[in-house]
């Protein structure tokens, strides 16, 4: 599966990308993220609950971010185990674009899910993803913004 | 298949069950009819540690009809829907939706408040009760609030009630014109490919009212506001119809899953609600 | 998880146990009161082989807690009719070969049953949407229908004078 | 009236034998809820065992933590292959020579493998325990397509024998490859196709589909370390066959070792295989010195336990101008799963396929099978199929209408102009079999009457007419098939399983007072055995129906017999009985002899007497030579009325049908509409018309299930999409119709009684009459042929494809 989506941050380009890379940031910014610990150079584990009506799947999560292309792109890959629920791969490739208003980050995401979550609630899967990808990046600016006033104040 | 443990609840009074909910929090999930919960449980997705079961508030059990306004507990089930007469005559198009929904087992336990609160997009009644244009009642640790059934729905399972409150009552006003829920499923039992409710009333001079809803074509139900404009300001027409049909599937957003492509399911979306506008307006 | 006291009326006899809040009560019937007459088949609430007859309303006991039916009468397949005198639904089943294998004919005949209960005069139509949430791998249904068919007509004749 | 002055057809008509639609003794427990099936056992000291499964199709297992389960209160044990494998019972051979994980010995292979086995004291602490069992999976590539099995960068699935150039058999060219198997003769057949006027081709691919009975799996060990035996009951298609395999598996011997299938909740070859949870419950009983049940659930049964079809048949049928079949090319590319554990006789990898050529007089012929692994669930059982034989003649009857397009001619007069004509039997087919018997021009032209065949096809012409008119949205289909099925295996010189003859087996114990006592090596899971055994032996030895009990499934107490699927009970077991009741009928004419002081040739049988010949007023009923043979001395005659026959049929039995469907289609919704189905059965001698009615019913719902929606579904990453009811499609009583039954009698002529076995021949039929129905509604606009199953989006698909959406 494959979810696209624009978000634009009135923010400059630099300042997003840092805040990509920035563990406290993306704790904040993960929907559902219970726990997000740093285990060396841009690998981290984390914790993750995604919850959608009744039903509540935790993730043990391995997350190798590559800041390389920065500050034009940044990739993460990982993969997230959820016990009987199931499991999960992915990875993203976030580009980074200057604008007037600041940076328009376009995401593509790309998540396979596996288990009891695939063979049961495939018709759910999509929506959710979609949903929570957004709630990213609505988060993520969210954190970055009131970070940005925090600092500023 | 076997649930995980969880602790059971059966209070006999709502301010009962809303205090428990509170006070429990986020670990605790109300069950009414428990045939969407329970089989999640079963495969161990879900695994709340508390259950409060509805089924003793009397009080949530009740169907008043008082002159044009109707008012459904939310512990009312689907069988009950079907077999209440005088609902019939207020809003047959309840009784057509009720009977498109499971099997017959399932129609006597399952409720109208769980099938609208959970916020399945698979459900039936919420595309019915936007297309009623009903208001739930919702009662939580803050007293009581009401919302619009086309306001409730935010995304797939996500809706405007707040994770302590209760879905207490649905209320809507009764209905005088053709009606039809067109419902195309791949078996009984089996959650929409592509479900249309159409109501739609007939005056001199054309349609008077005209309210269009769609069930299992996006994560949440559609309320096709600009469709129902389009038949109430032009009349009922094939080309209103095309006008409005085409109107509403730029609404929708259906997934590929078992039951087909998105592809297939807009096709097949607008076939039916083609039907249920005609079978309405012929009905009106 | 503590056990709870559970007292249930099962075919006009009260019973009472002890069981865990998630014990289904397709479990408890089959389990702690050895009544074997309804099965579990799919688990999920599809295929009714676990159907059972719960204060007037057919209910599929594996999505069912048995904490949820305390105090409430239930009529399985046993108390339906007896040895020395069948119900006339399970006399139709045999007489139209309205079942093969048995494993859904419990629930089958325990929601024939209420349908007949709740409708006395079934169309073909009414039967077949009236028992389309039980399942049945053998038999094609068509006889299950005649047969159900049948023992409508049959109660339905003036009983017999003496 | 007295018995005495009984007319012929009362007594005849008392017995309640061949012929007869008798109502079914099994009834009245299974409508009461008394039937007796595994989950109903009950022994004191049970416990119940679960398992861990893989929710990967394809990893390395790196790890298995069973602390925190063995730490939960009630959990006696948690089994893994490291454990199973002293005692070399982590594999265990599969019924197809190869070999299968009982438990994941270092990966797993498929969504829902078992990887470890959890005992505990009741079912609710065993599901918690599986959730307990921390397992390490290192994620592997997942092969689903079979097509990609044999690429040069394919994922190895089996590194078991990653090596292994040769299999159960023959050679393998790639790790992933199995077997090819081949039969006919390639080099004329693909020199015919070179020269024919006409060739037509086609890819016909039977989806992978499950029996799914209403019962799933299960079993209870229990193993008596007291007096050393095992005691096994379970949902056994073949009891006997469980019992060879656990003796050989456990190293017990076969003595100490019984077997049971009680009461068995539906089969359709989903209960033919030996599951590893049938292994783990007898290892936990032994284990433990106490009773251990498996039962499985839905979505295990759905995802772990038998698959049936999945073949990719690609294929040429080479024709005369005027629709003469002169040659029939097949390649079929087999999905095995992860263990090829197909459910056949030794000698036949690819079943019965090869019965290919169908009804139809085919001079040259070819079949090629190559059997590929990939990770999905093994299997390949025959649902409710003789082995194989739902795939040939889903593909024959595809490839007919397919040449029937080419030759742009009528279907149902192709099929005629070559049919195995009736003088022509015994027929030799091209590729290899000898059909017994056949009568297929007078059951087609009865079905084709009977639906008024031609003014159907004005019907649909007229329909073609306004559709193109714009008046109606709807198609009609007309879906024809005439099958030939090859059922009863079978004889021993050429069908085994697991080295043991195909033969079957009745022994039959008459009682003094002249009731009877039958037992096979058969099992019912619901066919009625119980009912129609004592029917054929009724009219064999002259005892009521109803004074005969038949018992099957209990290996300590029937004779051995290879069980039931493959429509082999009637054909086999329905022989042995009727063999022993003629041995019991040989033995008795020389007691009634002996009484009537007559010589033997003297004497002829009359329904249920040895009459005097010329003399009616003097005989012996069977009921008073019963008697006597148990209280007089009868010289050289051994007291007592008993017989066995173990019963090696000389050749297969070949029932044949037509059946025709009336489909209409809706185009834009692709909602499928059944308006008719008609079916005309050839089982040769009826036993029991009532039971075959049902069977056909039966049988049509499951073709009916496949054809319009029934699949397994993986996804490209190896989840089974199809785990529950919801989306496993199980037609409804609101979704199935009535069928019109028929029937043309033409009795086998090497089987006792002429009959030919029924229960599978509605789905071998049914299946090509949905599907040709379904592909013939669009051939008037250009359809030549498209896949099951034909649920909505695929026939929408199909319409959209042929620019019927405008």
């Amino acid at each position: 599966m494959i979810l696209k989506e624009e978000v634009q941050i009135p923010l400059d380009r630099n300042t997003v990308f840092n805040a990509l890379n920035d563990p406290d940031i993306l704790q904040q910014s993960i929907p559902g993220c219970e726990e997000l610990k740093q285990t060396g150079d841009n690998q981290m584990e984390a914790r993750v609950v995604v919850k959608f009506g009744p039903v509540k799947a935790s993730f043990n999560s391995n997350v190798e971010l590559d800041p390389s292309g920065g500050p034009e792109l940044f990739k993460l890959s990982g993969s997230g185990d959820a016990g009987v629920a199931g499991f999960a791969n992915g990875g993203a490739n976030v580009h980074l674009q200057e604008n007037e208003e600041g940076t328009l980050l376009t995401y593509e995401v790309n998540i396979d899910i596996s288990g009891k979550l695939a063979q049961v609630g495939s018709r759910l899967i999509e929506g959710t993803s979609k949903r929570l990808a957004k709630k990213f990046f609505t988060n993520f600016e969210e954190a970055l913004l009131s970070g940005q006033s925090a600092a500023q104040t | 298949m076997i649930t995980g443990t969880f602790e059971y609840h059966q209070p006999e009074s709502l301010p009962a069950a809303v205090t428990l909910l509170s006070q429990l929090g986020d670990e605790a999930r109300v069950i009414a009819g428990g045939h969407s919960l329970i089989p999640m449980m079963k495969l161990r997705l879900a695994t709340p540690e508390h259950l409060i079961d509805l089924q003793a508030i009397d009080t949530l059990k009740s169907i008043s009809i008082d002159g044009g306004s109707v008012r459904v507990g939310a512990m009312v089930t689907q069988s009950d829907l079907i077999t209440h007469e005088a609902l019939f005559t207020a809003a047959p198009i309840v009784r057509e939706t009720a009977l498109q929904i499971a099997d017959p087992q399932v129609r006597y336990m399952g409720t109208i408040g769980g099938n609208v609160a959970n916020g399945d997009p698979g459900n039936d009644m919420p595309a019915l009760m936007q297309c009623l244009d009903a208001t739930f009642t919702l009662v939580g640790p803050d007293g009581e609030r009401t919302v619009a059934a086309r306001e409730f729905y935010e995304a797939a399972y996500f809706t405007a009630r707040d994770d302590l409150e209760i879905l207490t009552e649905v209320s809507f006003s009764a209905c005088t014109g053709g009606y039809a829920y067109e419902k195309q499923k791949r078996k009984i039992g089996d959650y929409a490919t592509a479900a249309a409710a159409v109501l739609l009333t007939k005056n001199a001079d054309g349609c008077s009212h005209a309210a269009i809803a769609l069930t299992n074509l996006a994560d949440t139900p559609i309320y096709c506001e600009d469709a129902s404009q389009q038949l109430m300001t032009h009349g009922v027409s094939d080309s209103s119809i095309r006008d409005a049909v085409t109107s509403a599937m730029g609404q929708i957003d259906p997934v590929d899953d078992n039951r087909g492509p998105a592809e297939f399911k807009k096709h097949a979306a607008a076939i039916i609600l083609d039907r249920a506008i005609r079978n309405a307006w012929a009905r009106a | 998880m503590s056990k709870k006291n559970i007292t249930l009326s099962v075919n006009g006899q009260t019973h009472t146990t002890e069981a865990e809040p998630r014990e289904l009560l397709i479990h408890v019937l089959r389990e702690q009161l050895e009544i074997t007459g309804p099965h579990i088949g799919c688990e999920t609430s599809h295929c009714g082989a676990c159907t059972v007859e719960i204060d007037g309303r057919s209910v599929k006991s594996c999505t069912l807690f048995a904490v949820q039916a305390q105090g409430k009468e239930i009529t399985t397949i046993e108390g339906l009719g007896n040895p020395d005198k069948l119900h006339v639904l399970q006399e139709k089943f045999k007489e139209h070969h309205g079942l093969q294998c048995g494993y859904c004919t419990p629930g089958m005949i325990t929601r024939a049953h209420r349908l007949l209960e709740e409708n006395p005069n079934p169309t073909e139509e009414d039967v077949r949407f009236g028992i389309a949430g039980n399942l049945c791998r053998c038999t094609g249904y068509q006889n299950i229908v005649k047969a159900v068919m049948a023992a409508a007509e049959e109660l339905n004749q003036p009983e017999a004078v003496a | 009236m007295s018995a005495a002055a009984e007319t012929v057809q009362e007594r005849q008509a008392k017995l309640k034998g061949l012929g007869t639609s008798r109502k079914r003794v099994e009834d009245a427990r299974f409508t009461q809820g008394k039937g007796n099936y595994v989950d109903d056992i009950k022994m004191p000291g049970m416990l119940f065992g679960d398992f861990v499964r893989s929710q990967h199709a394809h990893a390395r297992v790196k790890s298995i933590d069973t602390s925190a389960a063995l730490a939960l209160p009630g959990v006696i044990a948690v089994l893994t292959a490291k454990d199973l494998e002293p005692l070399s019972l982590h594999w265990m051979p599969t019924l197809a020579g190869d070999k299968q994980m009982v438990l994941a010995d270092g990966k797993v292979l498929f969504q829902g493998q078992e990887v470890a086995f959890v005992v505990a004291e009741d079912r609710y602490i065993a599901a918690d325990a599986v959730d307990l069992v921390k397992v390490e999976y290192e994620e592997l590539p997942v092969l689903v397509d079979p097509f990609k099995a044999e690429l040069p960068d394919a994922p190895i699935l089996r590194e078991d024998i990653a090596d292994s150039t040769e299999g159960a058999h023959g050679p393998r060219r790639h790790p992933n490859h199995i077997f090819t198997w081949e039969q006919g003769d390639k080099a004329a057949t693909e020199s015919i196709l070179d020269e024919a006027e006409v060739v037509a081709e086609e890819m016909v691919y039977y989806h992978r589909t499950h029996p799914c009975p209403m019962e799933t799996c299960g079993s209870v060990a229990s193993m008596d370390k007291v007096n050393g035996k095992l005691t096994l009951w379970g949902t056994f298609q073949a009891p006997h066959v469980v019992r060879t395999v656990a003796s050989l598996l456990s190293g017990i011997a076969e003595h100490n070792i019984r077997v049971v299938s009680p009461d068995i909740g539906g089969g359709f070859g989903n209960k033919v295989g030996v599951y590893p949870g049938y292994v783990c419950s007898i290892v936990a009983s032994i284990v433990t010195g106490q009773p251990v049940k498996w039962i499985e659930d839905r979505m295990e049964n759905l995802s772990a336990t038998a698959f049936a079809r999945d073949y990719w048949m690609q294929g040429k049928i080479a024709a005369t101008k005027s629709g003469k079949i002169l040659g029939l090319w097949c390649h079929t590319t087999a999905d095995h799963g992860a263990f090829d554990a197909c459910a056949d006789p030794t000698k036949y990898p690819a079943g019965f396929m090869n019965i290919c050529t169908g009804s139809y007089d085919i001079p040259t012929a070819y079949l090629a099978v190559d059997g590929i692994y990939t990770n999905k669930a093994p299997g390949g059982v025959a649902y409710r199929c003789s082995f194989r034989v739902t795939e040939a003649a889903y593909f024959i009857e595809r490839m007919i209408e397919v040449l029937a397009i080419k030759l742009d001619m009528d279907a149902a007069e192709l099929r005629a102009i070559n049919f195995v004509k009736k003088e022509q039997f015994p027929y030799q087919s091209a590729l290899g079999w000898e059909y017994d018997s056949g009568d297929y021009h007078t059951a087609w032209n009865k079905a084709l009457e009977a639906v008024d065949y031609h003014g159907l096809r004005r019907q649909q012409a007229q329909q073609v007419e306004d559709f193109k008119a714009g008046n109606t949205r709807k198609l009609m289909g007309i879906g024809l098939c005439h099958f030939t099925e090859i059922v009863g295996a079978g004889p021993v010189k050429n069908c085994d399983i697991l080295g043991m003859g195909m033969f079957d087996s009745c022994e039959i114990r008459i009682h003094p007072t002249g009731s009877a006592l039958a037992r096979l090596g058969t099992i019912s899971q619901g066919q009625g055995h119980a009912t129609t055994f004592a029917q054929i032996l009724a009219s064999e030895i002259g005892i009521s129906a109803d004074d005969i009990t038949i018992e099957e499934g209990d290996t300590d107490t029937a004779p051995y017999g290879l069980g039931t699927y493959g429509s082999r009970s009637t054909p086999v077991a329905g022989a042995a009985t009727a063999m022993a009741g003629r041995k019991i009928r040989a033995k008795a004419q020389m007691i009634a002899a002996y009484l009537l002081e007559v010589h033997d040739n003297d004497l002829e049988w009359e329904v249920d007497r040895f009459v005097v010949k010329g003399a009616p007023e003097r005989f012996k009923t069977m009921k008073e030579i019963a008697f006597a043979s148990y209280n007089q001395a009868i010289p050289g005659v051994e007291p007592g009325l008993e017989a066995v026959s173990y019963y090696d049929p000389p050749n297969m039995t070949y029932p044949f049908g037509a059946y025709i469907c009336v489909m209409e289609i809706d185009v834009d919704t692709g909602v499928s509409d059944i308006k008719q189905f008609y079916a005309l059965d050839d089982c040769g001698t009826r036993i029991n018309p009532m039971i075959i009615e049902g069977q056909v019913h039966g049988g049509l719902t499951e073709a009916l299930a496949i054809a319009l929606g029934q699949e397994i579904a993986y996804d490209e990453l190896g989840n089974v999409k199809t785990g529950t009811l919801m989306d496993f499609f199980i037609p409804t009583s609101w979704e199935t119709p009535n069928y019109q039954t028929d029937y043309t009698e033409t009795p086998s002529p090497h089987h006792p009684i002429g009959a030919k076995g029924v229960g599978e021949s509605p789905n071998v039929g049914g299946v090509p009459a949905f599907s040709n129905a379904i592909n013939d509604a669009f051939r008037a606009f250009g359809l030549t042929h498209t896949h099951m199953p034909h649920d909505h989006w695929r026939i929408w698909k199909t319409a959209k494809q042929l620019g019927l959406h405008g």
